[in-house]
């Protein structure tokens, strides 16, 4: 497959395009998420694709793949029309998918995930025996190593996207859609990927990037599209404009796109940590002697590679560890002592302390998604004063409180009624953070607090933070995004296999240093190693 | 206890379990899917009533046996249409199922028969006699009378002794346990116990298991993959009908001659139990099953237990089976996590 | 217009409501007269039945089953017109026939027949649920049997504890197996529906059986050796044909009220000694000589 | 931006769904060569057409209420309680207990002792499985469903061996002293000066369960317990995230569901029958699922989907009462009104939708 699309060459500027769409439209119920979309994309080139939260992209990249149906619109592939009624269709029209949210089963190898839909005959075994021939082919030639035995669960999630890039070219994906493929990688990470997409252009396939994230855009595609409320505002040629304009055309107003703030003046210390640790219940050791100081106005960011030990350290502050673990060492928040086992280990106790705490997954653990935004609002504060007197709550009280918190944040729709779900990814993360911030905690726990959000609502997310910085606050900001960590922190702690590989300053540091703290190396230490462990587990 | 004594009651188990074998298979194969069943009582009441009809009518247990499938297959059919077309929710399509055929088994059983709900008894006697009667005369037009009365004199299942059991018997220990045991059940055991292994290979050796798996615990996965999660889930559902048909044919035609109302008694929710308690998986429910079949079996060997100091009250050897269920799931099964898409109906758009 | 309501287990019930609903329908094919008839859907509607039926003029009105007492003893009074009967229960008011029977008598006799029949010396016993009415039929069978075959053995087993226990034919015939693998030769089925279940696994194992209530000897011609049948038949076609008599009437074996059913079906088993046993008995609990204890006068069986 | 309008979808969809099942009913009515007019009507006039059927249907709805009730509390804090069987009818033995051993004079004061019997013990009967689930991760289905078996089986020792007067043939309790019998609304009719619902069986439990909703309104959505009960209930992780102690919340949820089963005892055990019978509780534990189900989890949804199955039990009895249609049949027309409006209700509401939606695009 690989030699006979290299001898195909660059595409002509006369030869068809490789997508086009023409007049595509697609409404949920009442909500136009499409409205007439036309797009053209070359063969062998890589197109990106931004726009905000819920301005339609992932719908539209899904009718390209057939997971809906368009309810008006012509699709060419190739120069020819086609009728895409299924993902089948799609496939062996060369079209692969990697999805925003995975489409894995969890519970699944990663052979069984690559050949599901694809088998060979009746039977699995011939069809996995040849899977794992052109996985073993496949990671040669694209540097997409992952354990085909490796039950996906237990990956991470750098190695479950690798499945997911996997099973679309197992499935001889001429043209690759990618719907926010590095809102959940670390920055290397995030690089191999690039390099990965850079080599299957090389090879004549196109690639559609979607992404929020305007560096990305700049660095790897040659053309670019803006969507905005379902329409597509603009399609450009990358080398012709600049990530302001970008920014500017999506979100309709001009975006600061870098942190402003001032030098913190650090007060009293507000957390202090010393050789906490932890084992799970399933005997492994996550933490493994973590010592931390924060002081009152200052944001100490902790970069690592994901499932290094940050989210057993932000659960076990927030006052939950994990079920069956065990804790030791000592916590200590306004230099009062925290339990970090029994009943006054609980999340509860820790908010009444001042500690605040947006967690990593606002989807899983910091909404209910069914829930109403006021009473996502009152979520984890619900037992309150002011929020009702007794065993009762009082719902007015709670709404007037939560109106003013979507209003001051900016929530859209500014609608108390709409349940969570109904709310775009930024939209839910500013509904956390309004609850967090405004509680206006001594201690603010973040983790990854703009994963998956749009440029507008990062920036605006960011500003609150560091308001709330200078309002002499300590803040503890867990990211994988080096971006992020560099622009905010006050201070960088890098976390590897459970230990704080070092602190560095965020003016004297580079991302590159950073990278390899990230990986366990120290930095005068020789060779770098290899970035991406086999497996992460 | 002699040997006897527990071959007897290991005897009593396999037939006990059988039919709590095939409805915990049948809840494996729809849950696996993604689809919570708990219109398996429902099914194998429905399945028992109709094989026993058509038996009687008929004279002739496989046709018995076919109408069972199809009965159980009907309910499958609304319970599919109920979860997967319309998604609506499995849990109350269930139990308006198991309602269903708690009504309409009596019902068309007084309508055709006017016993009560109940059929005739499927041992050869007058009662008999008079339902098949008219299909035998309809049935000798075709096959001539000799043909006829051969294919109208079985109405029920009988006993298969296998090969050998009585060569066997006298080999110690192998030998009693083969040729009591192991021999001399109705085919419709067999059929069942072969249904673990085959499940097992299904499931996890086949395409469509494959799929059926993925359906349940992802069916996005399955969708994106190009695949008919409809489909996959209606097969799955299907199957389950399948099982529920061969479960409740064996209650009516197999275990006893014939059908009475209710006469599920509740076996339908311990196949639940035993499936959770097998955490959806084919060995598992063949050992989740055998053990609520021997204790069972033990408590009707035991009606009264005499401790000497007091002798343990009937009731309380009947519920224990219930109790020692629930003391085994305290202490050693743990947390069972059913498939993860089971019980929510795919939606795609809203 | 007489008037039949029939207990939750329906008038199909294989048991007594579907001997009662035989009577009814013997003495309207007799007279050509025409009855009420009511099937019970609930507890709750226990009152309501009775009510209605004794407003609407329907007299006498005859009702199956212990579980009318309590509330028959609360309605009887406010309807010092109508006459009732019950069925398996005493309830003492003016206007009210209580109609009992001695299962214990027609037990005892079954106990006799089993005890002649028995080769192994040991016979079985099963009961719907363990209630009261069911340990009578269980200790008169023990009486008769051990009074016959007294270093004999009686194997005892109950199907269950809900409703669900009078319904149950496959526990019935696990249970009936579960006894034959004990030894036991003939066992006796006093439990509702589930009772086909244990005269089919006896049938299919080669062993007898015994019916209760109604003559279930045609079930299996040749296998059952005989039925204790209780005739509720007869007490209900009594009542309607000749008016209810307030007091107590107890349907005993002098009575005709109980017996065992001895008919073509089960001849060829009945031997000359049997029937003569049988014979014996039945005359000296008629003249008193035998005293057949009564498990509800004191809650024990004074045999084991 | 909803696809159609509130009203709609709670009024107008399960009433074509009822009208629906009500259609299949009259099929199968008339397969069975029966008339379907005769039995609407009987069943109508029987539940509905005289303050004495809806004596009974009010009756039958109290049962339900109270099982509807405590099956959705647990629903709510996503556990499946299929115990409510046992756990009502461990509550008739509380309400026998209390009221054959102490002495009370009055109904006032039996009522709430009887109560707190009711409810402590079908608590009492919930709180092993709930303990097992949180503690042990034994699944609350098999559970409950077990100790539905276990309580029958305790239930009949008792009431044989121990609360059965001597030389009763009945396996039942004695009666309750006349002093603890409840008001019936009957008498409370008369009482206001009109005849209504004469020698019915509903009492003043009536408007306990009234009351019940309520309180379980205010408890689920008006409460901070209710709150954590629904918040866990949505999604585990994100309780542990609040603070909220998913022990703590499976245990209390379950006293309540357990408790709100029990004192269904109230009414069957301490209303009507005066004492306790062997299988008082007759399956209102399992039709409690099917009113939660169908009532959409709402204490409104339950009032009323109680008072539906109220109607089809009274309705349907009248029809076995009085016609010679077998009174299965009502258990098929229960089981098409549940399948209609419980499982079948996007049948209707999808047409519905799209309906809605052309009228607003024309409209608009
Ligand atoms: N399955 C669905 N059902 C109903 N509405 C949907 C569905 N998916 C998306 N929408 C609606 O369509 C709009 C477009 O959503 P889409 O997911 O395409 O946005 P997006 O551009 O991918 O946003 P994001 O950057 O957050 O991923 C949203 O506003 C949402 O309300
Ligand atoms: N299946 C769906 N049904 C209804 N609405 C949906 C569905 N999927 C997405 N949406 C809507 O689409 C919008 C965007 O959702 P989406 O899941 O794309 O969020 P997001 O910004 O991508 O968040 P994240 O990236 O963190 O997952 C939201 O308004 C959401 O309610
Ligand atoms: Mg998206
Ligand atoms: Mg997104």
């Amino acid at each position: 497959m690989a030699a006979e699309t290299q001898t195909r060459g660059r595409p002509e500027t006369a030869a068809p395009a490789a997508i086009e769409l023409r007049g595509i439209s697609k409404a949920f119920g009442p909500v136009q998420a499409n409205r007439d979309i036309h797009l053209r994309v070359e063969r062998g080139t890589i197109h990106g694709i931004i726009g905000e939260n819920g301005a339609g992209k992932s719908t539209l990249m899904s009718i390209l793949y057939g997971f809906y149906k368009p309810d008006a619109g012509e699709i060419l592939v190739g120069g020819r029309p086609l009728t895409i009624t299924d993902s089948q269709t799609a496939i062996r029209a060369g079209i692969g998918m990697v999805f925003q949210h995975f489409k894995l089963v969890p519970n699944f190898t990663v052979l069984e995930n690559v050949i599901l839909g694809v088998e060979e005959g009746r039977l699995l075994r011939p069809s996995l025996s040849k899977a794992r021939g052109v996985l073993k082919r496949l990671a040669q030639d694209y540097e997409l190593h992952v354990d085909p035995d490796a039950v996906v669960e237990n990956l991470s999630v750098g190695h479950q996207q690798r499945v997911e890039i996997l099973k679309a070219l197992y499935r001889r994906a001429d043209i690759l859609i990618l719907d926010e493929p590095t809102g959940v990688l670390t920055p290397a990470e995030a690089d191999h990927l690039f390099r990965i997409l850079e080599g299957l252009r090389a090879e004549g396939k196109t690639i559609i990037l979607i992404t929020h994230k305007l560096r990305e855009i700049m660095e790897i595609t040659d053309t670019v599209s803006v969507m905005r409320r379902g329409e597509m505002v603009a399609s450009v040629r990358t080398a012709d404009t600049s990530p302001e304009q970008l920014a500017e055309l999506m979100v309709g107003r001009k975006v600061l796109l870098n942190v402003q703030k001032a030098p913190a003046r650090p007060g009293k210390p507000v957390l202090e940590i010393r050789d906490l640790r932890m084992v799970d219940a399933s005997g492994v050791e996550r933490l493994r002697g973590i010592g931390l100081d924060i002081r009152a106005g200052e944001i100490l960011g902790i970069a690592g590679v994901s499932g290094n030990g940050q989210t057993q350290l932000l659960e076990i502050l927030g006052g939950y560890p994990e079920k069956g673990s065990t804790v030791s060492g000592e916590v200590r928040v306004n230099g009062a002592p925290l339990p970090l086992t029994g009943a006054g280990c609980n999340a509860a106790e820790r908010r009444r302390k001042g500690v605040g705490h947006i967690p990593e997954d606002r989807q899983a653990e910091g909404l209910i998604m069914d829930f109403s935004a006021w009473e996502n609002v009152a979520f984890g504060y619900h037992d309150a004063p002011e929020y009702g007197r007794g065993p009762l709550m009082d719902r007015d009280a709670i709404r007037r409180d939560a109106e003013g918190k979507i209003r001051r944040f900016d929530v859209r729709p500014p609608d108390c009624d709409l349940a969570a779900r109904n709310f775009s990814g930024g939209n839910q993360q500013k509904i956390v953070v309004a609850r967090e911030i405004e509680r206006n905690p001594d201690l603010l726990l973040i983790g990854q607090p703009t994963r998956g959000v749009d440029i507008g609502a990062i920036e605006f997310i960011h500003k609150r933070i560091v308001e709330l910085r200078d309002a002499g606050k300590a803040i503890l900001l867990v990211s994988v995004e080096l971006d992020e960590i560099m622009s905010l922190s006050d201070r960088i702690a890098v976390m590897f296999d459970g230990r704080i590989m070092g602190e560095r300053l965020p003016g004297q540091t580079t991302t590159g240093e950073l990278g390899l703290l990230m990986a366990g190396v120290d930095a005068d230490a020789t060779p770098p190693p290899k970035i991406f462990p086999e497996k992460c587990e | 206890m002699d040997l006897n004594t527990v071959l007897q009651i290991l005897d009593s188990a396999v037939r006990l379990m059988t039919p709590l074998l095939l409805a915990c298979l049948a809840g494996l194969y729809s849950e696996r899917a993604g689809v919570f069943d708990i219109g398996l009582e429902g099914k194998m009441l429905m399945a028992a009533f109709s094989a026993a009809t058509v038996a009687a009518l008929t004279g002739n247990v496989w046709l018995g046996a076919v109408a069972g499938l199809l009965g159980a297959l009907m309910l499958s059919a609304v319970h599919g249409v109920a979860s997967i077309t319309f998604r609506g929710n499995q849990l109350i399509s269930g139990v308006s199922i198991n309602f269903l055929a708690s009504g309409l088994t009596v019902l068309l059983g007084q309508k055709i028969f006017g016993l009560g709900g109940r059929t005739p008894s499927l041992t050869p006697g007058a009662e008999l006699e008079a339902q098949v009667t008219p299909f035998r005369a309809w049935l000798s037009g075709i096959t001539g009378p000799d043909g006829a009365a051969a294919l109208t004199a079985t109405p029920r299942f009988g006993e298969i002794t296998l090969p050998f059991a009585d060569a066997l018997r006298g080999v110690p220990v192998i030998g009693p346990l083969y040729a009591e045991v192991i021999s001399g059940h109705s085919i419709l055991v067999y059929v069942a116990f072969l249904m673990v292994p085959l499940t097992w290979w299904v499931l996890y050796r086949t395409r469509f298991g494959l799929r059926l798996r993925a359906v349940g615990e992802n069916p996005a996965s399955v969708d994106t993959a190009g695949v008919s999660v409809t489909r996959l889930r209606f097969a799955a559902v299907a199957i389950a009908g399948l099982l529920c048909g061969l479960a409740g044919a064996y209650l009516a035609t197999g275990l006893s001659a014939g059908f009475v109302k209710e006469m599920t008694a509740g076996r339908g929710f311990i196949a639940l139990a035993a499936l959770i308690f097998a955490k959806w998986r084919p060995w598992g429910a063949l050992g989740a099953t055998f053990l609520f079949g021997l204790l069972e079996a033990v408590a009707n060997r035991y009606p009264n237990l005499d401790l000497g100091v007091i002798t343990v009250p009937s009731m309380f050897m009947n519920a224990l089976p219930y109790i020692l269920t629930v003391i085994i799931l305290a202490g050693f099964v743990g947390r069972a996590i059913p498939p993860r898409a089971g019980g929510e109906p795919y939606v795609k758009e809203r | 217009e007489p008037a039949l309501i029939f207990d939750l287990g329906g008038k199909f019930d294989k048991s007594f409501n579907e001997a009662a609903f035989t009577g009814a329908k013997r003495w309207a094919e007799e007279t050509g007269g025409t009855y009420k008839e009511l099937e019970m859907q609930s507890e709750a509607q226990r009152e309501q039945a009775l009510r209605r039926l004794a407003e609407t003029g329907a007299n006498p009105i005859v009702m199956t089953g212990f579980a009318f007492g309590d509330v028959l003893n609360q309605v009887a009074p406010d309807y010092p017109d109508t006459q009732f009967a019950i069925i398996d229960m005493v309830v003492e008011q003016p206007n009210v026939q209580s109609i009992v029977f001695t299962e214990e008598q027609g037990s005892y006799l079954a106990g006799i027949m089993a005890a002649q029949a028995s080769k192994s010396g040991t016979v079985g016993f099963i009961g719907g649920m363990d209630i009261p009415l069911i340990h009578k039929f269980e200790c008169g069978f023990a009486q008769g049997f051990k009074a016959a075959k007294a270093d004999g053995k009686v194997l005892i087993n109950y199907t269950g504890t809900t409703p669900a226990a009078w319904n149950d034919p496959v526990k019935g015939g696990e249970l009936a197996k579960a006894q034959i693998s004990q030894g036991a030769d003939v066992i006796y089925a006093a439990a509702g529906g589930t009772g086909i279940g244990i005269l089919q696994a006896a049938a299919d194992g080669g062993i007898l059986s015994i019916g209760v209530d109604s003559n279930q000897n045609h079930l299996h011609p040749g296998k059952v050796l005989t039925s204790m049948v209780k005739r509720v038949d007869n007490a209900v076609y009594d009542a309607f044909k000749n008016g209810v008599q307030p007091g107590v009437k107890v349907m005993d074996l002098k009575a005709e009220g109980v017996d065992v059913a001895i008919d073509d079906n089960n001849k060829p088993l009945i031997t000359p000694e049997m029937q003569a046993a049988v014979d014996d008995a039945r005359a000296k609990i008629a003249s008193g000589e035998i005293a057949v204890h009564d498990y509800m006068t004191d809650n024990a069986c004074p045999v084991q | 931006m909803t696809k159609m309008p509130k009203w709609a979808d709670v009024i107008l969809t399960p009433l074509i769904s009822l009208v629906l099942a009500m259609a299949i009913s009259a099929l199968v009515i008339l397969a069975i060569g029966e008339s379907p007019m005769v039995a609407l009507t009987t069943m109508i006039d029987g539940a509905l057409g005289s303050s004495y059927g809806w004596g009974f249907t009010l009756y039958y709805a109290t049962n339900f209420i109270f099982t509807g009730l405590a099956v959705m509390v647990a629903y709510h804090a996503s556990l499946f309680n299929i115990g409510g069987e046992g756990q009502a009818a461990m509550g008739g033995l509380g309400v026998a207990l209390v009221l054959l051993s102490l002495p009370l004079p009055h109904w006032a004061l039996a009522l709430p002792a009887a109560m707190i019997g009711a409810a402590l013990f079908g608590a009492a009967w919930a709180l092993i499985p709930a303990w097992l689930q949180a503690k042990r991760g034994s699944h609350i289905v098999i559970t409950t469903i077990m100790f539905n078996f276990i309580a029958a089986a305790l239930l009949n020792y008792v009431l044989v061996n121990l609360l059965r007067p001597v030389g009763s043939m009945d396996p039942a309790s004695a009666r309750f002293p006349d002093a603890t019998h409840l008001p019936k609304l009957s008498d409370m009719a008369l009482a206001l000066g009109f005849e209504w619902g004469k020698n019915t069986p509903v009492n003043i439990s009536f408007f306990v369960a009234v009351i019940a909703c309520v309180l379980v309104w205010l408890l689920i959505w008006r409460s901070r317990l209710g709150f954590e009960i629904r918040a866990f209930g949505k999604s585990e992780p994100a309780a542990l995230y609040a603070g909220i102690n998913p022990v703590r919340i499976t245990v209390i949820a379950m006293l309540i569901s357990g408790g709100l089963a029990g004192l269904m005892a109230i009414n069957n055990v301490m209303g009507e029958a005066e004492r306790l019978v062997l299988n008082a509780v007759e399956g209102a534990g399992f039709i409690g699922i099917a009113v939660a189900l169908m009532g959409r989890n709402h204490p409104l949804g339950v009032f009323l989907a109680a008072l539906l199955f109220g109607f089809l039990y009274q309705g349907g009895g009248e029809l076995a009462l009085w016609t010679s249609i077998p009174r299965e049949l009502i258990i098929v027309i229960q089981a098409l009104v549940i399948l209609f409006t419980g499982a079948l209700d996007n049948m209707v509401r999808m047409p519905l939708e799209r309906m809605f939606m052309a009228l607003r695009k024309r409209g608009a």
